[in-house]
């Protein structure tokens, strides 16, 4: 199934909303620490809802923001989502993939990019395209929840007709160099929001132990590796 | 979409620039574009805009 | 009053063991963000202690760690704590200054700085060598406590004899793309550690209200601004 | 201080290397050196090293 098959129909049944919510514990630290500046341009890859546009066009005084989407019921709602949050707010959004930006070499300042990296069909040829549209000293923030280190993902491709690449920490630095990104930064942001129940409700629907809940959000959390156009 | 965010929006294919042609626009000043077409300068392949969204896929991802 | 006077008192009577046990709550997350790979050469600017080489020696592949102190007696305990911790690890500690540094052009692959930059002479100066000293691709990561938007800093110049840089988040950030530095990340890292006591025990010796204590540490933290040489 | 440690560490004023003189060595294969001079192959400064630690503060600083 193609990626508008599969996330058109995660559009459809507001599963949209439902990431947004789920990632915004850790996407907001990681978009707090975006230097943007006035005037700057950013691009969100794979956005959904939108939100981590919405968010820098309310508390930054970045000029615009482009949100790419390979579901077009994605771009469509989070382009809705948009307009009912700050009409004037210059924010636009494109159906394209990732394998092959519409964006013009050196035009942006920033790129972002919250689980969705994995699910390009061939993720060194996307670095290749973000490390061609960004500017010089242009940075690329992409967070994963997906990844070798995270051994609480590693069943998530048996839900999803999409294929996904799980590279550990080490496979993202070698490959966003590989690419010819500098390699700024890595981390893992932890989600210290979500909810985890007492050891005694355990085991719950999704977890086994609280350890293993706790590993998950409170530890290991999302992965972020942040690149650098030289 | 507004026209002045289309200038850094490239081919997918080539990256040449596209020649917009609009259908549709919202009215008032900065009113954005609802509907039209962008044609590559280079190598002639159109990408639709419908509501307000570029489709700007690869052709043979388009469906 | 040189810095060698200043900070060799300090070291005399054990606060580089105080500042690395209340700087440590923030430097190992930042230390924690380093892309540090194996065979790396790292530098730490006013190294005090020494506690953040001796913490990369032991987490990283690093090859070598250099800690540059421009008080003697801080150059001279931090390297006996790092033989007495591991006698093995290729680190070395030169007396210096942040104005002149003694290192070849392109020589380092990471510099790391905790609430010590703000003592240069000449901030400017001090990037301008930095960004001479590191690799292509090479990364610096600059902490400070004492800075602008940290109004609970302010007075600290009051008990200090050498000159204080006063900067905000948005002033580190053009000064470092003034000195050619790329600006990868800027982040406030909280310091959730420190022990906050209940509100009833406000005014301590030091804080007016128990609201303040909470801004200084667990939403102000440390200043971290993460540069990248072209 | 190492002296595989050395081979980056050059003049503070011009940047230019350094010779080595060594006075003290602790044994050992990979000993350190303890004291010596640091002399830059271009000004002719002199640097000393001291108890492990090369003092390369430009000599205006030294006091
Ligand atoms: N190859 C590809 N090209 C473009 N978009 C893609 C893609 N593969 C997946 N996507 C999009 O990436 C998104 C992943 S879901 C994550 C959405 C959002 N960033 C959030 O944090 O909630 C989906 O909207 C999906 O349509
Ligand atoms: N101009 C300068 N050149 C070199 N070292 C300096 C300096 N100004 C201050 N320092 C050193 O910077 C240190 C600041 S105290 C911080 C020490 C350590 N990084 C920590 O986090 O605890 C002191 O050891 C002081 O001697």
């Amino acid at each position: 199934m193609s990626v508008r098959d599969e996330f058109d129909a995660w559009a459809a049944d507001g599963r949209d909303k439902g990431m947004e919510e789920r990632h915004w514990n850790t996407a907001k630290h990681v978009l707090a620490r975006l230097p943007v500046e006035e005037g700057d341009r950013v691009l969100d890859l794979g956005t959904g809802s939108g939100y981590a546009l919405r968010a820098l066009a309310d508390s930054t005084g970045m000029d615009r923001g482009y949100g790419l989407d390979g579901a077009p019921e994605m771009a469509r709602n989070a382009r809705e989502y948009a307009r009912a949050a700050d009409p004037d707010a210059d924010l636009g959004f494109v159906v394209g993939d990732f394998g092959s930006l519409p964006f013009a070499d050196d035009s942006l300042d920033h790129a972002f990019t919250m689980e969705a990296f994995y699910y390009s069909g061939d993720p060194h040829e996307t670095l290749r395209e973000v490390a061609r549209v960004l500017k010089s000293g242009g940075t690329f923030y992409c967070a994963v929840n997906y990844y070798e280190e995270n051994v609480h993902s590693h069943d998530w491709q048996e839900h999803i007709s999409v294929d996904m690449t799980r590279w550990g920490a080490d496979e993202y630095r070698a490959a966003f160099r590989e690419a010819g990104l500098h390699v700024a930064e890595q981390d893992n942001v932890a989600d210290t929001e979500v909810d985890i129940p007492p050891a005694a409700e355990f085991p719950t629907d999704s977890w086994d132990t609280r350890e293993a809940m706790v590993e998950r959000y409170r530890e290991l959390g999302t992965l972020l590796t942040v690149g650098v156009a030289p | 979409m507004k026209e002045s965010l289309l200038d850094i929006v490239c081919c997918p294919l080539d990256k040449h620039d596209l020649d917009l042609e609009v259908t549709e626009r919202e009215a008032g000043e900065d009113g954005e574009i609802t509907a039209g077409t962008l044609t590559c300068t280079d190598c002639g392949e159109t990408y639709p805009i419908e509501d307000g969204i570029p489709n700007l896929l690869p052709p043979d991802m388009r469906e």
